[in-house]
């Protein structure tokens, strides 16, 4: 067994991944031709959209680990709720990047309250606040608790944000990005392409940070039943062999 | 479950009242707020649209509610500060109380506080900001339906914070997020109500209740396996 | 008819902050025995009346109190509300006055409200205490005071986290008359106490705990008057308000 | 035409997720060597 979280699946996965990530670029940045309007502004698009996408699966996995997670309180879907949470943050912070920039050279303004990126916005910072209280040291099956019901809460409020605030903009005329695009073939191809390439490397991210959050499972676990046995040898020996849960 | 949501309401609010935290510290934190706001945002600036209306009249409804929801972080801050203190949580837990009671008890209890704190800051809202009042009973509706939908929010995320020790940190980063809606909606269906345009903001205001109903449900759900630590 | 056990842990681990502050408990008490669990500090025994109150979790092996299972939620909250745990922490809101306190406890805990008065009489917070702010208390009142939401509970296992700590002789000398009380009338004690001298006196058995595990579960005090040796219905009947 | 934009969107992204990518691998290679061999994977 080697030393590492990698194994045969993460190796052929990742190597897949490259392989689709580097076609991708190819189509987005040379083969697809620029917009009409936007002229090559659009190939922002190719990695705001995917980035956004992954964010979404990443929190919406994090609910689905939260609720099993409070119904048979199983240990793997605690640790996957955490580390989707964790790759749905760091992909926040890409589309945030990608949006911004794309927003520049089409409107002219790094932010104009575009409603898919600012309600995106917001649910990046909903959880940081989610990974903050992940990181807080309580007895492990108390932080569990409350964090998976701030999964599942959270997940709502992205829905409610996501409506609330497209209204708004929809109040206001205000446009979303890349909604006037004219999409031709080989372009929206690119952006298949690239979303599947993301999702590619999400998935190869989510099992080695399982992995890590497994190992830090253990750790926490090996590091109890060494305490346990130091405070039976308090006693001078006693029954050794007591397996704690 | 009515019976202990009932008690816990008349036991903070009677805490209030013997200590005066909200009336004597976070109200004027809230006036300060205004009065901020109104340096920041000088009083000559004109408007450029339709009627000539100074910048700061016409943001006063959103100012006003951000200075509502600084004074409801606050005010449910001190609502769980007051138990985590001395083990009460464990005394909770050994009287058994319904926990749904519990979370609706803390959350009438702050929603009548900020309620008296939005009388005194709506007065001041109007009186700085020199605002209109179109339609003050549908004002009333929209302060009743943003308000709750503060504190039902509010007081779940506080409880997800209590007894923390960086829970004066934390809470602020977890609930503001949450109550972004809140504030957008509630500052959108005063505006109607205030300068009573003709889109009338209602729309908003249901968001508001609906908001407000999904998070009392929520909460008094989630409030369970909150109390439940061991 | 053997009297009923009360607590009957085995090898029960617990576990706080990671920590197991119990390893492997094994206790058995009867109904109506009055238990002094002594032992050095980080012992454990905090942590153990916690466990027997239904606050803290188990880690490892198996308990039942009040023939509650300890290992499910349900029973434990069940438990909670029989047992009645008196801790360094005193459960009291300061800005309220003793009197507030007292029946605010008592109302959450559904209690007669009628027996509030005699209580606060019992433990001399009557007439001049009762509307004094529990802020402005000492110590040894705050104590008393917190006392008197316990005995107004009637718990079934009274769980005393150094009962003694702060209080005079006159104190003291209460705290005793209110465990025989408690004891004649049905329940059962479990003190946890560094005041040797003084508890050891009441104390019908006493377990020594360290590094979270029992070291001697202790001898029985033959001098105790015994009340209990009467069969067990017999008592029951003359159960009356204190 | 903006191609500056776009250079800088994908470098920066491509950049943080090389670079969130080797921080996971290299925390797991460092976690891995303290935990016994039986107890590393996850063997539901």
């Amino acid at each position: 067994m080697n030393r590492t979280t990698g194994s045969r699946l993460t190796r052929r996965l990742g190597a897949l991944a490259v392989v689709t990530m580097a076609i991708a670029l190819a189509f987005g940045l040379v083969f697809s031709p620029p917009e009409v309007a936007q002229r090559d502004a659009v190939r922002l698009m190719y990695l705001h959209l995917p980035t956004i996408a992954v964010a979404y699966l990443g929190f919406f996995i994090t609910m689905v680990g939260s609720i099993v997670y409070l119904r048979n309180g199983s240990v793997f879907w605690d640790l996957v709720a955490g580390a989707a949470a964790e790759i749905g943050v760091v992909f926040s912070v890409f589309l945030i990047v990608s949006g911004a920039l794309w927003g520049k050279p089409t409107w002219g303004v790094y932010w104009q309250w575009d409603p898919r990126l600012t309600s995106t916005t917001v649910m990046f910072l909903m959880y940081l606040g989610y990974l903050a209280l992940r990181r807080l040291d309580l007895p492990p099956d108390v932080r569990s608790r409350r964090a998976a019901i701030l999964g599942i809460v959270s997940f709502g409020n992205v829905i409610i944000v996501r409506y609330s605030v497209q209204w708004w903009r929809g109040l206001h005329q205000g446009q979303t990005l890349g909604v006037d695009t004219q999409l031709d073939g080989l372009m929206l191809f690119s952006l298949f392409l690239s979303l599947v390439a993301f999702l590619l490397v999400a998935a190869w991210l989510l099992i080695h940070r399982f992995r890590v959050a497994w190992l830090e499972h253990q750790l926490t676990r090996i590091g109890f039943e060494r305490a346990l046995a130091e405070r039976r040898g308090d006693l001078g020996g006693g029954r050794v062999g007591e397996e704690a849960r | 479950m009515l019976r202990d949501a009932w008690l816990m309401a008349r036991k903070d609010l009677r805490i209030e009242l013997a200590s005066k935290v909200t009336i004597g510290q976070i109200l004027p934190f809230g006036a300060l707020v205004l009065i901020l706001f109104g340096l920041a945002v000088s009083p000559d600036l004109t408007v450029l649209g339709t009627d000539r209306r100074s910048v700061l009249a016409q943001a006063s409804p959103g100012l006003f509610w951000m200075a509502v929801l600084f004074a409801a972080l606050l005010t449910l801050g001190r609502s769980f500060a007051i138990e985590s203190a001395d083990g009460k949580l464990d005394a909770l837990r050994m009287a058994g109380l319904d926990p749904a009671g519990i979370f609706l008890g803390k959350m009438l209890a702050v929603t009548a506080q900020l309620a008296a704190l939005e009388i005194v800051l709506g007065f001041g809202a109007f009186v700085l900001y020199n605002a209109p009042l179109a339609r003050p009973l549908q004002l009333i509706v929209v302060v009743i339906a943003a308000t709750t939908a503060i504190t039902s929010a509010g007081t779940l995320y506080a409880a997800l914070g209590s007894g923390l020790r960086v829970r004066d940190t934390l809470v602020p980063l977890l609930v503001l997020p949450v109550l972004a809606p809140v504030l957008l909606a509630a500052a959108l269906s005063t505006e109607a109500a205030v300068f009573g345009e003709s889109s009338g903001g209602w729309p908003w205001t249901l968001l508001l209740g609906v908001f407000a109903l999904l998070y009392v449900g929520v909460g008094m759900l989630a409030f369970g396996p909150i109390m439940e630590e061991s | 008819m053997a009297p009923r056990v009360v607590v009957d842990l085995r090898s029960a681990i617990s576990v706080i902050n990671q920590f197991p502050a119990l390893a492997g408990i094994d206790l058995q008490v009867t109904e109506g025995e009055i238990v002094l669990v002594q032992g050095p500090n980080g012992a454990g025994k905090t942590t153990l009346l916690r466990l027997c109150a239904g606050l803290a979790t188990l880690a490892g092996g198996s308990g039942t109190v009040l023939d509650h299972d300890l290992d499910h939620a349900e029973p434990r909250r069940r438990l909670r509300r029989e047992a009645g745990l008196l801790a360094h922490e005193t459960y009291l809101y300061d800005e309220l006055t003793v009197e507030e306190n007292v029946s605010f406890w008592a109302e959450a805990n559904r209690v007669d409200p009628t027996t509030i008065d005699p209580v606060l009489d019992r433990l001399e917070l009557g007439e001049r205490l009762r509307g004094v702010r529990v802020g402005d208390l000492s110590a040894g009142q705050r104590r008393r005071t917190s006392l008197a939401v316990l005995v107004c509970r009637r718990p079934r296992l009274w769980l005393l986290d150094e009962p003694h700590g702060g209080l005079d002789r006159a104190g003291r000398d209460l705290v005793d008359d209110l465990i025989r009380h408690a004891v004649r009338f049905g329940a059962t004690v479990m003190l946890a106490s560094h005041d040797l001298d003084r508890a050891t006196a009441v104390a019908t058995r006493v377990v020594t705990l360290a590094g979270g595990r029992v070291a001697d579960s202790g001898v029985r005090h033959a001098d105790v008057t015994d009340d209990r040796e009467r069969p067990l219905d017999e008592r029951v009947e003359d159960h009356d308000a204190p | 035409m903006h191609w500056e934009f776009v250079i800088a969107g994908y470098a920066i992204v491509f950049v943080l997720l090389i670079a969130y990518a080797a921080a996971i691998v290299q925390r797991g290679r460092r976690l891995s060597e303290q935990v016994p061999e039986n107890k590393r994977r996850y063997l539901d």
